[in-house]
């Protein structure tokens, strides 16, 4: 447990420039304090994100990833916002094929005026990655294994 | 034939046993298989609510589970007593919005080896299920002695279309739906506006004058508007105004004598079944003069004649979805047999 | 009208406290004193508080005073409130909350309504069905000996038209149903 | 290791203490010049306010000095001060778009309060700016040329006020309303808060200037079927739906009106209140004055025989061979004033609007009251004919509730108060206002809150429970009875009258998410549109060239909506003057030659700027219509669709600056 | 004296192999050209001969498999020593193909299930050991790794050609092009480039119709009545990767009906060719209301092995948690 509680995770966030960029900054200028866990990365919209981005982030060492958008129906860009929700569902389904926690990902809408609800959201998430763990995945060995302990058998059969 | 998992609920033992016992050839009749669900217990009513949260959510959690088990993830469930219908659907919908209230109860739930799923039973009142799920159409079918003549009170009490968990009713306020099913069996439904007024509750036992009171409004107004007979969907509604009437009349020097029946018992009658298969005469205020009614000629209504001053009236509700101003909350349709919410 | 309830943390959380022992939807802090529920209760009449100035009461942190009141226990559980309320507060489920809490802290006036409660709960726990007439004999001689005689017409005309029974049912899976309230409480109490 | 391609600088803003109190902006800049050296990182200071000119000579003498090819500032957000660091940029000849500021004081300084925590996080910002400012290109701002011509929708008071501002200015403009006359729902008052002056005598001047107006193309009965095209240059086509009426030949005269034999119930201008015509104009000062014929209800469109209307026209005006037209034309901007429809106050069955008579709703009693409607001025009960003795005026039905619209009418406390004056002063009737709070915050507002109170009228704190029928007690009987608690005594009250007034609150259009996305806008959850800015940009919106005015923006009376009619003409106004816009250089394009022509993305535009050429199968993307949000660059299976400022080399280095380890 | 070819088996099933045999007549081109100095399906070799051979010695090796072993890692060790050229050939040393799907599971759960699975008759559990002290010495297997890495992984590569297996007409090309270079008839590409392919995707050289896309139902090409045999694919719901996949092929099997499942690997430019096909699909999901989307979704029951089929060693995360 306090090897967990001492984990600090780091999360790539995400954020659409019209809505929960500006919720970030919001909640900046109202100095709404979250854990710096979190690292915000700007797109013009959530329609711009790339599952590409996603594994990119999961395979240089974060820990969990947070996609931001304008709420449904609200989306600077009309319905984009959407195509990041569709994508966000396959991707997440492959990721947890892959072993990585449905939790890792997480898909939250944020308008411009939501810097608590966005604060509250990253503070959330993460709490939520802090009891999985860490992932690790950029410390990937590529160290030769041993196949089999089967000395004993082997004795055996000799 | 339909098939629905049957909670009785308690009072269909003893003071609902007319309910019990008019519902069931009705029900055979349109084509309503029951199937009790096996061992159900109490729901708890709203007495063990104000004791225990957690236990009384468990208390209805164990009926769920025993109908999800035993319903092979077929059937919905049917209650026709409005408080164990409104029990069991906001616990389903509680449940449903997975922020832990779920994990409690089915925690609770493994101590006895069961368990629930939220959201996978439907669950009816039996009038919404007669009414959208069988069909109006069904039911005029099988009338054979209209009810013409009998002004009836549409009564359907609180926890039926209020707090509409399952999203069944065409208003949680003023429903329709009794009257619709009423208006079938060819009765002269009455404008009640006290529709979904209280019946009182639990207050004959706990805060008697409050009852008084509450049973004295409807019974009044029933009166008022001439009514023959007021149609109860709740055996607690039936029991409230029928057992407790006299002593409000003690207590509040007034004469009424309103009887207050089933709808299943009248559902009954213009099928052609007997009275005493149907338990009519084990209620306290007898029905025997209203029923005789049945079948008199109804006094021709006057056409009004349209006054050439009068404003029009707006679209009753109703009226379909109007052209402005929905803003995306669609409005309720009167449709017969309209199958609303519910399992596809 | 009793002096001011101390402004101590405890009561200042009073608020806090029922919503959260009411569930995490219960709105209760968002309450605009609209007064919807108060004029749309059928026995608001008979009620110490109405409940909207029962949540003023909650907010200033006047826990005694709220405790104390009637008004849930003459709550009748109609939901109008509950479908009026323009903040979607759960009232009724409010309600529910402020009598156990005024249960397990004793702090009720009049004992007629929670006994009623309490003899329902006993009834469901050993037969786990209700029992009309054990409930009603063993609460009408408690709280309403002198209603008897007015109800006795009643209560014989029930009988004899086998309205109500004269022994319980019990359940065959009562140790199961003793076993699941049981960890409920344990849940509860946690 | 290889040498780096970038001379990149990094400077870091202490914002006075508001980045340096949480931040050691010292140790960061020391950090960048270190760690970042391989990058390209040369140069790296801090400075107590880079926003400041001294920091932005600072900027310019090293672009100068040092040859920067790149310049990364930490300090606030890019929405404040991009511009200008971008400018002091440009100033020193580099090209604005290799400059990259990255926040560490609303991101970090802001919402964080461990410091070692804080200059960590900042140092993997900074690391990510210059990640990403590598691979940023030099990239010039599109020119769009503006045409001077602005199709304003909706011929309400804000539509009407920005139409005439505009045409006053000398420019053309298209005003289009759906129905047969404009005027909008001012044309159904009769009064106005808080002056009480004539809604149709301050109102109908202004139309007829609309009518007349040479600078004006008015189309009523028309609708906007499609916009394409961008800021500057939208083309749109409008359905000219068939009035049945050759106008150039009508003369108003009003004969054929008469003559219809065919009674219609009029649901739009009389809401249901009084009858029309199956020809008609909705009202007798309507712009334009020829009248429109409704197919639905004419008998000669159901049964083939009539024409009466045909029959008696002196000028022979009447065409029933007329078909809708679709008209083509061009415009640079739009504005928006659709208004707002009434809440529909049936959705709440408790006030028994629909179902007990003499429950009105605002529009209706609006109506009631206007000298030209249906009693001719005179307040009664539904039958027409009795007076009321008592009244009671609900205050926001349908606002304020969450089952319904949360937000406030904010027109409905006023509305309420005119109401109840109205009511005093034709009928003598007690008045009892409900209401949950009093809202009078406009000038003059609560002054007339104070005239009202003492005129007499009940207030009674306390949002109604219901409207009912069912009397209890004998002096309840006939009469409806309001039942409230009233707050300010902690009791419930059963208050008897003859007529209830609902003032419901306002809603959205129906159709407004539809009208939205014609335009290429978007709607709040609630359906109203979003402008730019709350404060500081009211009239525009997101989407260039598409500004809103009215209620279409939020309820707001007549007052404001003449404001925003008269501020969105401004707005387009200062853009036509200006000829031409600059627009940011964010778009995406396609390699021609890594398209497969899968299509994946054709359909994926809001804008509609990809195309599809059949002959060599392969898509391209319009710049012009591009908006630059990405999508079909993150669809694109071949990654052929690449995009500039935001590119995947862009975010993936971005990714790797945010996660290197920068405890070392 | 002719330059030395050479052509190497790693992990991988032979079918690169044969492919180069396919080419025909052409293989005479290569025994007329070069020397084929090392090529252990074809001919006796000892990798001592290898060693021997002075640096770079030889020309042109073509390295079929991905590296799943320390044999596997140590000969492409030795073969990048002694190549002027080194071509990872086929997807498996590509992107890992087939053989690089083992990286969803620890290899440890790979050899129990190759050793100890209901299937598997091994009554004593008799385990493979990488070394056995006998009386003539220690002998020793190879060592599996913990994933299959791609050619590139372990050894720089100079030129890429993807397919499984690559497709004859594109070999032949291959062996043209450089033939051609020996004789100074032409330049190599740059190093690092993929060859053996086209600029674009399967749809490219795909000739079924196509449309914008709408997708209301994944499903599967047998569940399916009738195909229309002109229509995309997708378009009828048959999750068909051509649109992200590498062209080359002469899009041969959506062309014969069978959806495109990916062993050309990503188009260029692409850093991850699963990424590609979930944005892509489910940029064309036709809802936007989560749970229909989820049930459209449904229809793809292994989005894993749908999208990194052939790809997995090769993409961003490499494998799945537990392999990596």
């Amino acid at each position: 447990m306090t090897e967990k509680s001492n984990f600090e995770p780091t999360i790539i966030g995400f954020t659409c420039n019209w809505c929960s960029y500006r919720a970030a900054d919001l909640a900046g200028i109202a100095r709404i304090q979250y854990p710096a866990n979190i690292r915000l990365v700007r797109l013009m919209c959530s329609g711009r994100l790339d599952p590409t981005f996603v594994l990119k982030a999961f395979a240089e060492g974060a820990d969990g990833v947070m996609i931001t958008g304008c709420h449904p129906g609200e989306c600077h860009y009309l319905e984009q916002n959407y195509k990041a929700l569709r994508r966000y569902l396959l991707l997440r389904r492959t990721l947890v094929a892959m072993g990585i926690e449905a939790e890792r990902l997480h898909l939250a809408w944020a308008s411009a005026a939501e810097g608590i609800q966005l604060a509250r959201e990253i503070t959330e998430m993460v709490e939520r990655v802090r009891v999985l763990g860490p992932l690790n995945w950029h410390l990937n060995g590529d160290q030769v294994q041993i196949t089999h302990d089967a000395t004993a058998e082997l004795e055996v059969v000799a | 034939m339909s098939k629905y998992l049957y909670y009785p609920g308690c009072s269909m033992e003893g003071s609902g046993k007319a309910y019990h016992n008019s519902l069931m050839p009705v029900c055979e009749k349109i084509g309503l298989e029951l199937q009790e669900i096996d061992d159900w217990n109490c729901c708890g009513a709203t007495e063990y609510l104000g004791i225990n949260k957690i236990p009384a959510y468990a208390l209805i959690g164990r009926n769920l589970a025993l109908a999800e088990a035993q319903s092979n993830g077929a059937q919905d469930i049917v209650a026709p007593c409005s408080a164990c219908y409104l029990n069991l659907t906001k616990i389903d919908s509680y449940m449903a919005k997975k922020n832990g209230v779920d994990e409690l109860i089915n925690d609770a739930l493994s101590a006895g080896g069961l368990s629930y799923e939220p959201g996978q039973l439907g669950i009816h009142h039996l009038l919404d299920l007669i009414v959208y799920e069988i069909g109006l159409d069904t039911v005029k079918e099988k009338v054979v002695r209209p009810l013409t003549g009998l002004r009836v009170a549409p009564y359907i009490g609180c926890m039926a279309p209020r707090y509409d968990y399952a999203k069944r009713w065409s208003d949680s306020e003023h429903p329709l739906e009794l009257d619709w099913l009423l208006g079938a069996l060819g009765a002269e439904v009455v404008d009640y506006p006290l529709k979904t007024h209280c019946c009182g509750g639990h207050m004959p036992q706990i805060g008697p004058d409050t009852a008084y009171e509450l049973i004295h409004r409807l019974v009044d107004y029933a009166e008022e508007v001439k009514t023959d007979i007021m149609v109860a969907v709740c055996p607690m509604c039936q029991m409230n105004i029928d057992a407790y009437q006299n002593e409000t009349n003690q207590h509040l020097g007034t004469k009424h004598k309103m009887p207050i029946v089933f709808f299943t018992q009248l559902m009954g009658l213009a099928f052609g079944m007997r009275e005493r298969d149907l338990g009519f005469g084990s209620e306290l205020v007898s029905a025997k003069e209203a029923i005789q009614k049945i079948g008199s000629e109804v006094p021709k209504k006057k056409r009004k004649k349209k006054d050439k001053f009068a404003l029009p009236m707006p679209h009753p509700l109703g009226n379909g979805i109007l052209k402005n101003g929905t803003n995306g909350k669609e409005l309720i349709l009167p449709t017969e047999g309209r199958a609303r919410g519910g399992r596809a | 009208m009793s002096h001011l309830a101390p402004q101590t943390e405890k009561n200042f959380k009073l608020m806090e406290q029922v919503a959260q022992k009411t569930g995490s939807d219960s709105k209760l802090e968002t309450c605009i004193q609209c007064g919807t529920c108060g004029g749309s209760c059928p026995s608001a009449m008979d009620m110490e508080h109405t409940p909207r100035k029962l949540f003023a009461l909650l907010r200033a942190g006047e826990r005694e005073e709220v405790l104390s009141s009637n008004t849930p226990w003459v709550c009748v559980s109609c939901y109008f409130c509950a479908v009026r309320c323009p903040q979607e507060i759960k009232i009724p489920d409010v309600m529910y909350t402020l009598k156990s809490m005024a249960v397990a802290e004793g702090a009720y006036r009049d004992s007629t309504a929670s006994d009623f409660s309490r003899t329902f709960v006993s009834m469901v726990e050993n037969y786990g069905r209700s029992y009309e007439l054990g409930l009603a004999t063993r609460h009408y001689l408690r709280h309403f000996p002198l209603r008897l005689p007015s109800m006795a017409p009643m209560g014989i005309g029930l009988l004899s038209k086998k309205r109500l029974n004269l022994k319980p049912k019990k359940i065959q899976g009562i140790k199961q149903l003793n076993a699941i309230l049981d960890r409920a409480k344990e849940l509860e109490a946690a | 290791m290889n040498t780096p391609k970038e001379r990149i600088g990094v400077y870091i803003c202490h914002c006075g203490t508001n980045i340096s109190a949480v931040v050691d902006v010292e140790d960061v800049a020391q950090w960048a010049a270190n760690k970042l050296e391989h990058k390209g990182v040369v140069i790296a200071r801090d400075h107590k306010f880079m926003c400041s000119s001294l920091g932005q000579e600072l900027v310019e003498n090293d672009i100068k000095e040092l040859g920067l090819t790149r310049v990364v500032v930490a300090a606030c957000s890019p929405h404040l001060h991009e511009k200008t660091f971008r400018t002091a940029c440009e100033r020193a000849g580099l090209n604005p778009y290799l400059c990259e500021l990255v926040s560490i004081r609303e991101q970090v300084s802001w919402v964080h309060s461990d410091k070692v925590v804080a200059t960590q996080k900042s140092k993997a910002i900074v690391s990510s700016g210059v990640e990403r400012l590598i691979y940023h290109e030099a990239l010039e701002q599109l020119s769009v040329p503006i045409n001077p011509a602005t199709l304003v929708v909706g011929g309400g008071i804000a539509g009407i006020q920005a139409t005439l501002e505009l045409a006053d200015a000398g420019s053309p403009v298209y005003l289009v309303e759906r129905e047969p006359s404009i005027g909008g729902h001012m044309a159904q008052f009769d009064k106005t808060f808080p002056t009480l002056d004539c809604s149709a005598c301050i109102l109908t001047p202004k139309m007829v200037d609309v009518g007349i107006h040479p600078n004006i193309t008015l189309l009523t009965w028309a609708e906007v079927e499609q916009v394409n095209g961008y800021v500057g240059n939208f083309d749109v086509t409008v359905r000219q739906k068939a009035r049945k009426v050759i106008t150039d030949l009508c003369t108003g005269c009003g004969i054929c009106i008469e003559k219809c034999p065919k009674n219609v119930l009029d649901d739009i201008y009389e809401v249901g209140m009084n009858y029309r015509k199956a020809v008609y104009t909705p009202f007798p000062q309507a712009v334009p004055n020829y009248p429109v014929m409704d197919l639905d209800n004419c008998i000669y469109f159901d049964t083939g025989k009539c024409k009466a209307c045909e029959k008696f026209c002196p000028t022979n005006a009447i065409d029933f061979e007329q078909e809708d037209e679709m008209l083509k034309f061009q415009v640079g901007n739009i504005i928006l004033a659709t208004g707002f429809d009434l809440f529909d106050a049936r959705k709440m069955s408790n006030y028994g609007y629909g179902r007990l008579e003499n429950v009105f709703n605002s529009l209706e009693f609006e109506r009631m009251c206007n000298a030209s409607g249906p009693t001719e001025g005179e307040i009664v009960l539904r039958d027409g004919v009795t007076t009321p003795k008592a009244v009671g005026i609900i205050h926001c039905v349908g606002s304020r509730d969450k089952s319904h619209n949360a937000y406030c009418s904010s027109i409905c406390c006023m509305q309420s108060l005119k109401f109840a004056h109205l009511v005093e002063e034709r009928t003598g009737a007690h008045v009892y206002n409900f209401y949950i709070d009093i809202r009078t915050p406009g000038k003059g507002y609560d002054e007339f809150y104070n005239r009202i109170v003492e005129e007499g009228t009940h207030f009674v704190r306390g949002k109604v429970a219901e409207v009912t029928n069912a009397a209890r007690q004998p002096d309840e009987k006939k009469k409806l009875i309001i039942q409230v608690e009233d707050t300010l005594i902690g009791k419930q009250r059963r208050i008897p009258v003859d007529m209830v007034i609902l003032s419901a609150g306002l809603e959205p259009r129906h159709d407004a998410k539809e009208v939205a996305k014609l335009f290429g806008i978007s709607c709040s959850a609630d359906g109203w549109y979003i402008e730019k800015h709350p404060k500081l940009d009211p009239v525009a919106t997101m989407t260039d060239g598409v500004y809103i005015a009215g209620c279409v923006q939020g309820p707001k009376d007549i007052p404001a909506s003449i404001a925003q009619g008269a501020a969105a003409a401004a707005r387009v106004q200062g853009k036509i003057q200006q000829g031409e816009m600059l627009m940011e250089p964010i778009r995406a394009s396609i390699i021609e030659e890594q398209c497969s022509g899968c299509r994946i993305c054709n359909d994926l535009c809001p804008y509609n700027a990809i195309l599809y050429h059949d002959a060599t199968m392969t898509s391209e993307i319009n710049a012009a219509l591009c908006q630059g949000c990405g999508t079909c660059i993150a669809a694109c299976p071949a990654g052929a669709v690449i995009g500039t400022s935001y590119s995947n080399e862009q975010v993936l280095a971005q990714i790797e600056g945010l996660l290197m380890d920068v405890s070392v | 004296m002719k330059p030395k070819f050479a052509m190497y088996w790693a992990s991988s099933c032979g079918g690169c192999e044969i492919a180069v045999l396919n080419t025909h007549e052409k293989i005479l081109d290569v025994d007329a050209n070069f020397d084929v100095a090392f090529w252990p399906v074809a001919m006796d070799a000892k990798y001592k001969d290898v060693e021997a051979m002075e640096d770079k010695s030889i020309l042109l090796t073509l390295f079929n498999g991905g590296i799943r072993n320390d044999e596997n890692e140590e000969i492409a060790n030795l073969l990048r020593q002694k190549s002027q050229i080194l071509v990872a050939f086929g997807s498996c040393a590509t992107e890992g193909c087939i053989p690089g799907m083992a990286n969803f599971s620890p290899s440890h759960e790979i050899v129990e299930t190759a050793f100890h699975t209901l299937s598997t008759e091994n009554p004593n559990s008799i385990y493979p050991q990488t070394s056995y002290k006998m009386p003539e010495g220690t002998i020793y297997i190879p060592t599996i790794n913990s994933r299959v890495k791609t050619l590139v992984d372990v050894v720089p590569v100079d030129y890429f050609m993807p397919g499984c297996p690559p497709e004859s007409h594109q070999i032949s090309a291959v062996l043209d092009l450089v033939i051609a270079v020996v004789k100074g008839e032409a330049e190599l590409p740059p190093k690092g480039a993929v060859i053996g392919v086209g600029n674009s995707t399967v749809c490219d050289e795909c000739d079924r119709e196509r449309d914008v896309k709408k997708i209301r139902e994944f499903t599967r090409a047998h569940l399916v009545g009738a195909l229309d045999p002109n229509l995309c694919l997708l378009e009828q719901g048959i999750p068909c990767n051509g649109s992200a996949t590498r062209s080359g092929c002469d899009a041969r099997c959506p062309t014969a009906g069978a959806q495109c499942i990916g062993c050309y690997g990503p188009a260029p430019g692409v850093i991850d060719y699963g990424a590609r096909l979930i944005s892509s699909f489910a940029s064309v999901v036709d809802s936007n209301d989560p749970d229909e989307i989820e049930r459209i979704l449904d229809g793809i029951p292994d989005p894993a092995g749908q999208f990194y089929r052939f790809s997995l060693a090769g993409s961003l995360l490499k494998g799945a948690r537990e392999a990596v």
